[in-house]
C-alpha cells in the first residue's frame, strides 16, 4: 500500500486535532497575552516598606522644606512638608521632579580631567592633588590674588568654606552671580546703611504695588510667593501689577498696567513726586541726605505729564496708583522684574523702595522690613600668613563677575591664574555668553564644582562632581525677600548614587592638601563636623527640628532713610543697538533660568507657544506681527547675536516688544533638556549702569524678519 | 497547445483514478491511520510533555522548614505581619529573623549554614522565590481580607505552613509567573480553593462574599 | 454589595481658578506619583502624556484688555447622563478595561485589559485619555524613582487620571489595620491637590457634606429642571463644569468669579449665555 | 500551462501574461505587508495618530469597506430570502466581494489595535454595552458565513468538483444556502447598525450623537440602509471593471438593470432618511448642546459645508435619481457615474463619521485637530484592495464566478475554437 497525498493530509489534520483538544491552544493564547502585559523591557518597580524623611529643597534660593517618601532605601517622591515655616506642604514643579537631577545618568559620575577636548575619569586623590599643586604654584609666584572665585551666593556654611579657602588662600577675588538676595542688599545698603537687607511681607499686606516682579512666576520664596498670592481673595488684598507683558502674575492681579519696558524706575519716581505733592508721605519716616532736595528734584524732574510721557501710563493712572498706595493700610512696593535674579538698574531697585519709605512701610506689618543680614555661623578666626595678608590687600578686579570677565579679556597676560565655579554657570546665565566663554578661555586653569556637565563645567580643567541636595547635609538659610528668616537644614536620604563628595569635603581635602598656612584653617575631620561647629549656637534645634527660625516678627524701630543716591537722579539705563524692537526676557516658572536646568518634567510642562519642538517661540503683539503667522520662522537679530525662532502671536505683549523666555538653548549633552530652543543670553548684552557698576540691561533693540 | 493538452489530459486521467474507487479506499484507510497516530502523539505531547517546556524549574536559595517555625512563633503573622500602615511585609527581612537568631544560633543544618554564611554573614538579604507572587498590576490588601474579614492564610495559600521542605519554584518561561498562579493542574483546574490565584479565583471569592466580584481598581494598580 | 456600596463615596475637587497660577506642580506631581514616562520632545502636546494637563484661556481681547487664566484638567471622572455611571469612556469600552466605580464614583483604567482599540479617547470629550504610542523609557538609572503603587504602562494602552486611587487604597490599609472602618478626609488627597501651592485645588467626598469640596460645591442631589441627564449641578453661582450639557456629569468643578471664564466651561448659541448667565446654569433642551 | 484548473469551455489570458500581472500588484501587496510589519514591531508610533485623532484612516478604511461590502449581504437576502432569481448571476461575485471586504476590516482592525495579541478580549471579556463588542462579534461571525458561502463556488473549480465529495458537498452547500443568507442578512444588519452606533453613541460628541430607538442612535439605521444602498453599487461597479479588464460581457444587462434599480430606491430612500436626520441634527440635537452647526464647518483648513453637500447632495441624491429613471438607468455611462459617485459618497459618509467627529473641538478653549496619514498607514490600507485584486484574478481565472460568461461568450469562443 502506498503512501499518498491523503496519507499526509490525514497526518497534518490529525497533529492539527490533536493539539487543539490538548491544553497548548488555550494555555499559550492565555500566556502570549500576559506576555504583552508584563513585557520584559517595561520596568516593575520594587515594592518594599514606605517611610518618610524630612529635608530643604536648595535648587533656588526659596529653601523650602520638603518630604521624601522612600520605599526601603529608594526615595520615590518629593513632596511638599507641611507646616514648613516657608511653604507649608506647598512645592514647586522643580522641587518635586528633584529626583530625576538625582537619578540622572547625565551627571557627573566621577572627577574628570580636561585632556585636548575630552574630559576623562581620574581618581579623586588624583584631582585634589592637581588641584593643590596648581594653587600652590601660584602661592609660589606670590600673587595669590591671581586665584578667584565665582559662587552661586556667599551665605551658609559651604560658601563660607569656600571664602575662607580663597581668603586664607590669599585672594580678595571671590564673587557671586547676581541673585535676588544681592540685589536686596545692594538695595538697602545706600538707603538703610551697611549690612541690611530687605524683607516682604507680602501675606499681610492690603495693597502690592509691583514693578514686574513675577510674584508667581519664581520672584522671591516662590512657594512662599503663591501663597501669600493665593490668600489675597480672602484678605482683600489688592496686587497692581507694573510690566510691558500680560505675564501670568499681571493676569492674576487685580490690575495691569502696561509700561513701556525700561521705565519703572522712572514710573517710582514719577509716584513719589506725586505722592510728595499731594502730602501724601508719612511724616513718621527718618530722612536724610538732603529730603528737601530730593523731594524737590523729583517734583521738578517728574511732573505728571513727564512721567507719563515716557512710562506710557495714563496721567490718571498714575495719580490713581499714587493715592491708592498712599492711603491704604499696609501698601508695599516691589522690585525685581522676572523672577528678580536677572540684570537689575540700581536706580530702579531704590525707586521703588523709596515708594515704601515714604508712605512709612519700613518695619509695618504688610510692609517692608529692614533687618540686619543674619550671621549664624561662626567659624573660628581665619589666621593669614604674610602671602595671603599681601594677597587679599590687593585691590579685586572688580565689584561683579561681569567685571572679572573684562578684565580678563581686556589684558594681555592672565591677570586670573586659576578660577574655581562652584554651583554657577556663568557661561549660560550671564549676558553675551561670548565674552564670557572667551575670558574663561583665557583663564590657564578652571576648577568646577559641579553635579551636571553645564556649559561653563565644559571649560573647566577640573571637574569635581559634588552631590545632589538630596544627597547632603547643608544649612540652606533663607533669604530672597522673605519677611521672616529661616535656617533650614538639607539632609542626605540616599547613600551617593555616583562617586561625587560633599563640596563641603572637597574644600576641606583642598585646604589640608596646601601648605600648613591654609591648611591651619581647616582642622575639621569633615564637612559634618564642621557644620555641627560652626553652627554651634543653633546646632542643636537645626538638627533636632530641620530648621532654625531666626527672625519673625516685625523689626524694632524705624531706621534712616537716606536720599542721597536719588537726589542727584541718575540716568535711567538705556537699551543698546538701533531695532525698531525691544527684546525683553520672560522668566517662566516652569523654566530655570539660573545655576539649575529644568528636568525633563518641567520641560515636558512646558507649553508649545514657548518650545516647539526644537525651537524658541517668541511672543509679539499682532500689531507688531505684520501679517506673520502664529509659528512663523523669523530671524531675530539684536546687536549681540541673530537666532531662527518661531512666533507666538500674543494679544497680552505691548507692540513693539519681542519676548523671549530664558531657560531654554541650554547646549550639554542630555537629549531631554539640551538643544532646545535658543539661550536669550546669546542675543542680550549687558549694559553698566553708571554709579552702581551693576549690570542693568533690560533688553536690547531688536529687528525680526521672515525667516 | 498540444503540450497544453497532453497536460491537461494527465491531469484528468489523475484526477480520475481518484474518483473514489477501491484503490483509494486503502488510502483513505491509510489516511485514517495516519490521522489517529498523530492525534495521539499530538494530543499526549500537548498534556504531558508541554508543561515540562513551558515551566522552568528554580531551587530555592536554602531549604526553610515552615512547620519548625510555626511551632516555635504559633502562628504566621509573627513572621508575615502587617505593618502599621496597613500595607503587608511579606517574606519577612533578615532582621525579623535575627530577632529570634540572635540568641537561639544557627549552624546546626546544612540549611542553617548556608543562611547564617551566605546571607546573615554577608547582611544581605535573601532571594527567595514567592509562589504565590501576583505581577505588576496587581494590587492585593492582606489587611482587607485577613484582619477585617478574618480570613485565614490557607485559603489563598494552602497548608505551607505544615511543610517542611520548599518545592522548587516553577517560573512560566513566557509570561514569568509563577506556577501556582494557573495552578499545577495543566488544565487549570482546581480541587481547592488555594490550587489557583488567577483573577476568576478572586473574582469568584468576592462575588460569593460580597455579592459582587468588585470594580477594576479594588485589585487592580 | 461590600461595604463601600452601602455608603457609597463620590469622590471629586473644585478648582479655584482665581488662585491657580499656572505654575505647573500638579502637573509634575502627578507625573511623579503615577509614573508618567517622559519623551525627548514633549512638544507635541497631542501625543504627550499629562493625565494632569493645565490649559491656557484668553477671553480674546486685544492689548491691553486681553486677560489669561489657567484651567488644570485631570480625567473628569464623569458620572454620565443622569448620573448614573455610564461614563462617555466606560459604556464604549469593548473589553471592559474601564468601569466606574459605583463605591467611589471613581472611573478606572486597567492597563493589562485594554488592548488599545481608543474607542474611550474618541468619546471622552476632555482629551484626558492618553495612549501609549511609544514604549516608556526611563534614562538608565531613572526607574529607580518609580514608585510601586502605580504599575508602569506598556506600549500600546490608554491610561489618564485614576485620582490616585492607590492613595485611597492605602488609607483604607492604614483604617483597616486600625480597625476603623472608614478614612477620614485627609487621609486620602490627590498629588495634584497637595502639591498645589496656591492651594487652588480642593478634594473630597462630595457626598459627605462634611468634607470642604461638598462645602464649596454645594452640589445639587436633583436633576437639574432644564435637563434631567444633567445631576449634582453646583448651588454655587460662581462655580460650573465642563461641558456641563453634554450631560457627562464630571466630578471636577470649577470655581471663579470671572464671568468669562465661567462662559468658557461650555459652548453656548450667540446670546444664550446673556439670558442665563444670571439664573444659574445654562438652559439646554437635552 | 494552468489551462487544467481553468473552468472548462472559458478563454483566459496566457498564464506568463496572468503571472506578471498578479507579481505586479503583489508587489503592492508586500509593501503593504512591510508596513504592516513594521507598525506589529514598532508600535502605533508608527502613524501619524495622536491622542486626538485615536480613530484615523484605518477606522475609515474599515467603515468604508464594510459598507461596500455589504453588497453581498444585501444581493444574498434578495436572491434567497425574497426569491428575486435574476440575481442569482452576479450572487457569486457579489460573496466573493464581500469576502474580500471583510477579511480586509478584520485585517485593518488586528493592525488597528495597540495590543494585537490581546484582541481576543473583545471576546473573552466583552462589555455588552459597547457598539464595538457587538461590532467584533456580528463581523467575525457573518465573515464565517461568508467563507461557507464562497466555498461552494470555490468547490465548483474544475479539478476540485471532480472529487465526488467535493462535488456533492458543494451541490449541497447551495441547497441550504438561504439559512446562511438569512443569518448573514441579520449579523449585518447588526454589524453595519452597531458601526454607526459607534459614532452615533458618543454623547461627548455632540458632531457624532443622535437620538435614537431605544439603544440604538439613528445612524445605526443609517448605516445599514446606506449598506444596502450603496453595497450593490459597489458590486456593479466591480462587475463592470472586471468586464472592462477582461474584455467580456459577463453579466447580462437585465440582471445589472435590477440591481440597479433596486439599488437606486435603496438609495433615494436612505437619503430621504439622510436628510431629515441631518435636519434634525443640525436644528435641535446641536444646538440644545450649545453648537451652531457653523462650528462644525468653519474655522479650520479642511472641513467645510461642501463635504455636507457632496455627501448628501452630488454623491447621494444624484446617483439615487439616475438609476431609479429607466431612461438614465439604462444608458450604461450615466448608470457607472452613478455607481461611482454612490461608492465615493458612502465612502465620504464614513469618513465624516469618524475623521470630523475627531477633528472637531468640542472644549470651549480647544482647536481643530487635522491630520495626514503616515505612509505606513496608507500602505496598510492599500494592502487590501491589492489582495482584493489578486483574489478576484485568481477567482475568475480558476472558478466559475459568472454562470452567464459562456453563454454571453460563446460567439467569441465559437470563432477562436475555428
Amino acid at each position: 500500500m502506498k503512501v499518498d497525498r491523503r496519507s499526509f493530509l490525514g497526518l497534518g489534520l490529525g497533529a492539527v486535532a490533536g493539539f487543539s483538544v490538548s491544553p497548548v491552544l488555550l494555555k499559550l493564547t492565555d500566556d502570549s497575552s500576559i506576555w504583552t502585559q508584563n513585557w520584559p523591557w517595561t520596568p516593575v518597580p520594587v515594592d518594599g516598606e514606605v517611610s518618610y524623611q524630612n529635608s530643604v529643597c536648595s535648587l533656588c534660593p526659596g529653601s523650602c522644606g520638603i518630604s521624601i517618601r522612600k520605599i526601603d532605601d529608594r526615595p520615590v517622591k518629593i513632596e511638599g512638608l507641611d507646616e514648613y515655616p516657608i511653604n507649608d506642604g506647598g512645592a514647586c514643579l522643580h522641587g518635586i521632579s528633584g529626583l530625576q537631577y538625582l537619578y540622572d545618568p547625565a551627571r557627573i559620575k566621577t572627577p574628570l580631567k580636561k585632556n585636548g577636548d575630552k574630559f576623562e575619569e581620574i581618581s579623586w586623590d588624583d584631582a585634589i592633588s592637581m588641584v593643590a599643586g596648581k594653587l600652590m604654584d601660584i602661592r609660589a609666584t606670590g600673587s595669590p590674588e591671581k586665584l578667584a572665585c565665582i559662587a552661586d551666593k556667599d551665605r551658609g556654611s559651604v560658601s563660607g568654606l569656600l571664602k575662607r579657602l580663597v581668603t586664607t588662600f590669599g585672594s580678595p577675588n571671590f564673587y557671586t552671580m547676581p541673585s535676588f538676595e544681592s540685589y536686596l542688599e545692594l538695595t538697602a545698603t545706600p538707603l538703610h546703611g551697611r549690612g541690611t537687607t530687605i524683607g516682604f511681607d507680602l501675606e499681610n499686606s492690603d495693597f502690592v504695588l509691583s514693578f514686574g516682579a513675577g510674584v508667581i512666576e519664581g520672584w522671591g520664596s516662590p512657594v512662599n510667593c503663591f501663597k501669600a498670592n493665593a490668600s489675597r481673595k480672602e484678605r482683600g488684598a489688592k496686587l497692581y501689577q507694573i510690566e510691558p507683558r500680560l505675564s501670568n502674575t499681571a493676569a492674576n492681579a487685580d490690575r495691569w498696567l502696561p509700561i513701556n519696558p525700561g521705565t519703572e524706575a522712572d514710573l517710582a519716581l514719577g509716584l513719589c513726586a506725586v505722592i510728595l505733592k499731594n502730602n501724601l508721605f508719612a511724616g513718621t519716616a527718618k530722612f536724610k541726605g538732603g529730603f528737601n532736595k530730593f523731594s524737590a528734584t523729583l517734583q521738578n524732574d517728574y511732573p505728571l505729564s513727564k512721567t507719563s510721557e515716557i512710562t506710557g501710563i495714563k496721567e490718571s493712572d498714575i495719580e490713581e496708583m499714587a493715592t491708592l498706595f498712599a492711603k491704604a493700610k499696609m501698601p508695599v512696593a516691589v522690585f525685581g522684574k522676572g523672577r528678580g535674579d536677572g540684570s537689575q538698574s540700581l536706580k530702579e531697585l531704590i525707586a521703588v523702595h523709596t515708594l515704601n519709605c515714604l508712605v512709612g512701610s519700613i518695619n509695618r506689618k504688610g510692609g517692608a522690613f529692614i533687618q540686619p543680614v543674619k550671621n549664624y555661623l561662626e567659624f573660628p578666626a581665619e589666621s593669614l600668613d604674610g602671602i595671603a595678608r599681601e594677597g587679599i590687600a590687593k585691590p579685586r578686579l572688580g565689584r561683579y563677575v561681569h567685571d572679572l570677565v573684562e578684565k580678563v579679556n581686556a589684558s594681555s597676560q592672565p591677570v586670573v591664574e586659576a578660577l574655581f565655579v562652584y554651583q554657577s554657570n556663568p557661561c549660560y546665565a550671564l549676558h553675551d555668553t561670548k565674552t564670557i566663554k572667551q575670558a574663561l578661555g583665557k583663564i590657564p586653569f578652571i576648577v568646577s564644582f559641579s553635579s551636571f556637565l553645564d556649559e561653563t563645567a565644559k571649560e573647566a580643567d577640573i571637574i569635581l562632581p559634588v552631590h545632589t541636595f538630596i544627597e547632603r547635609l547643608e544649612d540652606i538659610p533663607s533669604g530672597s525677600g522673605l519677611a521672616k528668616t529661616v535656617v533650614g537644614l538639607s539632609k542626605p536620604v540616599i547613600k551617593p548614587v555616583f562617586n561625587t563628595k560633599h563640596p563641603g569635603d572637597i574644600f576641606i581635602l583642598i585646604a589640608k592638601a596646601l601648605d600648613n598656612a591654609v591648611a591651619q584653617n581647616f582642622e575639621w575631620v569633615s564637612y559634618d563636623k564642621c557644620l555641627e561647629a560652626v553652627a554651634g549656637r543653633i546646632w542643636k534645634s537645626l538638627a533636632k527640628d530641620g530648621h532654625v527660625i531666626l527672625a519673625e516678627d516685625v523689626p524694632e524701630g524705624s531706621p534712616e532713610i537716606d536720599v542721597t543716591y536719588l537726589s542727584g537722579n541718575p540716568a535711567s539705563v538705556q537699551s543698546n543697538g538701533d531695532g525698531d524692537l525691544i527684546l525683553i526676557p520672560i522668566d517662566n516658572m516652569r523654566l530655570p533660568s539660573a545655576a539649575m536646568t529644568a528636568s525633563p518634567f518641567a520641560i515636558k510642562t512646558v507649553s508649545d507657544e514657548v518650545l516647539k519642538g526644537r525651537d524658541t517661540v517668541v511672543e509679539i503683539n499682532p500689531k507688531t506681527a505684520k501679517g506673520l503667522k502664529n509659528f512663523d520662522y523669523v530671524t531675530l537679530t539684536t546687536p549681540v547675536g541673530s537666532a531662527k525662532v518661531m512666533i507666538h502671536l500674543n494679544e497680552g505683549m505691548m507692540p513693539g516688544v519681542v519676548g523671549m523666555v530664558k531657560g531654554l538653548g541650554h547646549t550639554f549633552d542630555n537629549k531631554y533638556v539640551s538643544n532646545k530652543g535658543v539661550n536669550i543670553n546669546d542675543l542680550i548684552g549687558p549694559v553698566i549702569e553708571p554709579g552702581s557698576g551693576l549690570d542693568a540691561a533690560f533688553g536690547i533693540k531688536a529687528k525680526i524678519s521672515r525667516a | 497547445m498540444s503540450k497544453k493538452e497532453s497536460e491537461s489530459g494527465s491531469a484528468k486521467s489523475a484526477g480520475e483514478c481518484t474518483a473514489g474507487d477501491t484503490k483509494d479506499d486503502k488510502g483513505l484507510g491509510l489516511g485514517v491511520i495516519f490521522f489517529i497516530v498523530a492525534f495521539v502523539i499530538c494530543f499526549l505531547s500537548g498534556t504531558l510533555l508541554f508543561p515540562k517546556l513551558l515551566y522552568s524549574k528554580k531551587e530555592q536559595p536554602f531549604n526553610f522548614d515552615h512547620r519548625l517555625h510555626v511551632e516555635q512563633t504559633g502562628d504566621c503573622e509573627s513572621c508575615h505581619a502587617l505593618r502599621e500602615d496597613g500595607s503587608f511585609n511579606g517574606i519577612p527581612k533578615l532582621a525579623k529573623c535575627q530577632e529570634c537568631h540572635s540568641e537561639t544560633p544557627l549552624g546546626e543544618t546544612k540549611d542553617e549554614a548556608v543562611f547564617a554564611e551566605m546571607y546573615v554573614a554577608k547582611e544581605k538579604e535573601v532571594p527567595w522565590y514567592v509562589y504565590s507572587k501576583q505581577p505588576d498590576c496587581v494590587f492585593f490588601s492582606h489587611a482587607a481580607h485577613t484582619k477585617t474579614k478574618g480570613m485565614d492564610c490557607v485559603t489563598c495559600h494552602g497548608p505551607i505552613g505544615t511543610s517542611t521542605t520548599l518545592k522548587p519554584y516553577e517560573e512560566n518561561r513566557i509570561t514569568g509567573y509563577s506556577r501556582d498562579i494557573w495552578g499545577q493542574n495543566i488544565w487549570g483546574i482546581k480541587k481547592h480553593s488555594w490550587d489557583r490565584m488567577k483573577m476568576d479565583d478572586c473574582a469568584e471569592c468576592h462575588k460569593k462574599e460580597t455579592g459582587h466580584q468588585g470594580y477594576c481598581f479594588q485589585c487592580h494598580k | 454589595m461590600n461595604k463601600e456600596n452601602i455608603k457609597a463615596h463620590k469622590f471629586g475637587m473644585v478648582i479655584d481658578l482665581d488662585k491657580c497660577t499656572g505654575c505647573g506642580s500638579c502637573m509634575v506631581s502627578c507625573m511623579s506619583e503615577n509614573n508618567v514616562p517622559f519623551k525627548e520632545d514633549e512638544s507635541n502636546k497631542k501625543d504627550s502624556i499629562t493625565w494632569m494637563r493645565v490649559y491656557k484661556l484668553t477671553n480674546g481681547k486685544s492689548f491691553p484688555e486681553t486677560e489669561i487664566v489657567y484651567l488644570p484638567r485631570p480625567c473628569q471622572h464623569c458620572g454620565g447622563k443622569g448620573d448614573h455611571g455610564h461614563s462617555p469612556c466606560v459604556s464604549v469600552c469593548p473589553a471592559t478595561a474601564t468601569d466606574y466605580g459605583y463605591d467611589t464614583g471613581i472611573v478606572s483604567q486597567i492597563y493589562t485589559r485594554c488592548f488599545g482599540c481608543r474607542y474611550c479617547m474618541g468619546a471622552c470629550p476632555y482629551h484626558a485619555r492618553y495612549f501609549n504610542w511609544w514604549d516608556p523609557k526611563w534614562p538608565e538609572g531613572m526607574e529607580k524613582y518609580l514608585s510601586p503603587d502605580v504599575s508602569p504602562r506598556m506600549r500600546g494602552v490608554v491610561e489618564k487620571c485614576s485620582f490616585c486611587y492607590h492613595r485611597y487604597q492605602a488609607a483604607k490599609d492604614k483604617a483597616y489595620y486600625d480597625g476603623r472602618d472608614d478614612i477620614e478626609e485627609n487621609e486620602y488627597q490627590t498629588a495634584c491637590t497637595t502639591a498645589c501651592p496656591a492651594g487652588a485645588i480642593v478634594f473630597g467626598d462630595l457626598n459627605n457634606p462634611a468634607h470642604r469640596v461638598h462645602e464649596i460645591v454645594k452640589p445639587d442631589p436633583h436633576p437639574a429642571p432644564n435637563n434631567h441627564y444633567v445631576v449634582g449641578k453646583s448651588r454655587n453661582p460662581n462655580i460650573f463644569r465642563l461641558l456641563e450639557r453634554l450631560g457627562t456629569n464630571p466630578k471636577v468643578y470649577y470655581l471663579s468669579e470671572r464671568e468669562w471664564v465661567r462662559k468658557a466651561g461650555d459652548n453656548y448659541l450667540d446670546g444664550e449665555w446673556d439670558k442665563i448667565k444670571n439664573h444659574h446654569g445654562p438652559e439646554s433642551h437635552g | 500551462m494552468d489551462s487544467a484548473l481553468i473552468p472548462e469551455g472559458a478563454n483566459r489570458c496566457s498564464f506568463p501574461k496572468f503571472a506578471i500581472g498578479i507579481a505586479i500588484v503583489g508587489a503592492v501587496v508586500l509593501w503593504g505587508v512591510y508596513a504592516m510589519g513594521l507598525i506589529w514591531w514598532k508600535g502605533l508610533n508608527q502613524t501619524n495618530m495622536n491622542d486626538y485623532y485615536g480613530f484615523a484612516l484605518w477606522i475609515w478604511a474599515d467603515l468604508a469597506v464594510i459598507a461596500v461590502g455589504g453588497g453581498a449581504f444585501f444581493t444574498g437576502l434578495l436572491k434567497y430570502i425574497f426569491k428575486v432569481d435574476g440575481l442569482k448571476n452576479i450572487i457569486n461575485f457579489a460573496v466573493i466581494i464581500g469576502f474580500i471586504c471583510y477579511s480586509s476590516a478584520l485585517l485593518i482592525l488586528a493592525i488597528d489595535i495597540g495590543q494585537p495579541l490581546r484582541g481576543w478580549f473583545i471576546f473573552w471579556h466583552a462589555n455588552v454595552h459597547s457598539m464595538l463588542t457587538e461590532v467584533a462579534f456580528c463581523l467575525s461571525c457573518y465573515f464565517a458565513v461568508l467563507t461557507i458561502e464562497f466555498i461552494p463556488n470555490i468547490l465548483e473549480n474544475r479539478q476540485a468538483n471532480k472529487v465526488s465529495f467535493f462535488h456533492h458537498l458543494a451541490h449541497n452547500m447551495h441547497g441550504v444556502m438561504p439559512v446562511f443568507a438569512a443569518t448573514g442578512a441579520f449579523l449585518s444588519f447588526f454589524h453595519q447598525g452597531s458601526l454607526g452606533g459607534v459614532a452615533g453613541v458618543m454623547y461627548g460628541r455632540p458632531f457624532a450623537v443622535r437620538e435614537g430607538l431605544l439603544i440604538w442612535p439613528w445612524t445605526f439605521f443609517l448605516f445599514t440602509w446606506s449598506a444596502a444602498a450603496f453595497g450593490p453599487c459597489f458590486t456593479l461597479l466591480v462587475t463592470k471593471i472586471t468586464e472592462t479588464v477582461t474584455g467580456k460581457k459577463l453579466v447580462k444587462d437585465n440582471v445589472v438593470h435590477l440591481l440597479a434599480k433596486i439599488s437606486g430606491w435603496m438609495i433615494v430612500t436612505y437619503i430621504i432618511a439622510k436628510i431629515i436626520d441631518t435636519l434634525y441634527w443640525a436644528t435641535v440635537t446641536a444646538p440644545s448642546l450649545g453648537f451652531n452647526i457653523s462650528h462644525f464647518y468653519s474655522n479650520n483648513g479642511f472641513y467645510g459645508y461642501w463635504l455636507l453637500v457632496t455627501e448628501i447632495i452630488i454623491c447621494g441624491v444624484v446617483p439615487g435619481l439616475i438609476l431609479i429613471m429607466k431612461s438614465t438607468r439604462e444608458n450604461p455611462t450615466l448608470r457607472l457615474v452613478a455607481m461611482i459617485l454612490g461608492v465615493i459618497g458612502v465612502c465620504l459618509n464614513r469618513w465624516v463619521m469618524v475623521l470630523q467627529i475627531m477633528a472637531i473641538p468640542v472644549l470651549s478653549f480647544d482647536t481643530w485637530a487635522l491630520y495626514f496619514p503616515s505612509w505606513q498607514e496608507i500602505a496598510t490600507t492599500v494592502l487590501p484592495i491589492a489582495y482584493g485584486i489578486i483574489l478576484i484574478a485568481l477567482a475568475y481565472r480558476y472558478l466559475p464566478v459568472f454562470p452567464q460568461e459562456k453563454e454571453l461568450n460563446a460567439v467569441k469562443l465559437a470563432t477562436e475554437t475555428e
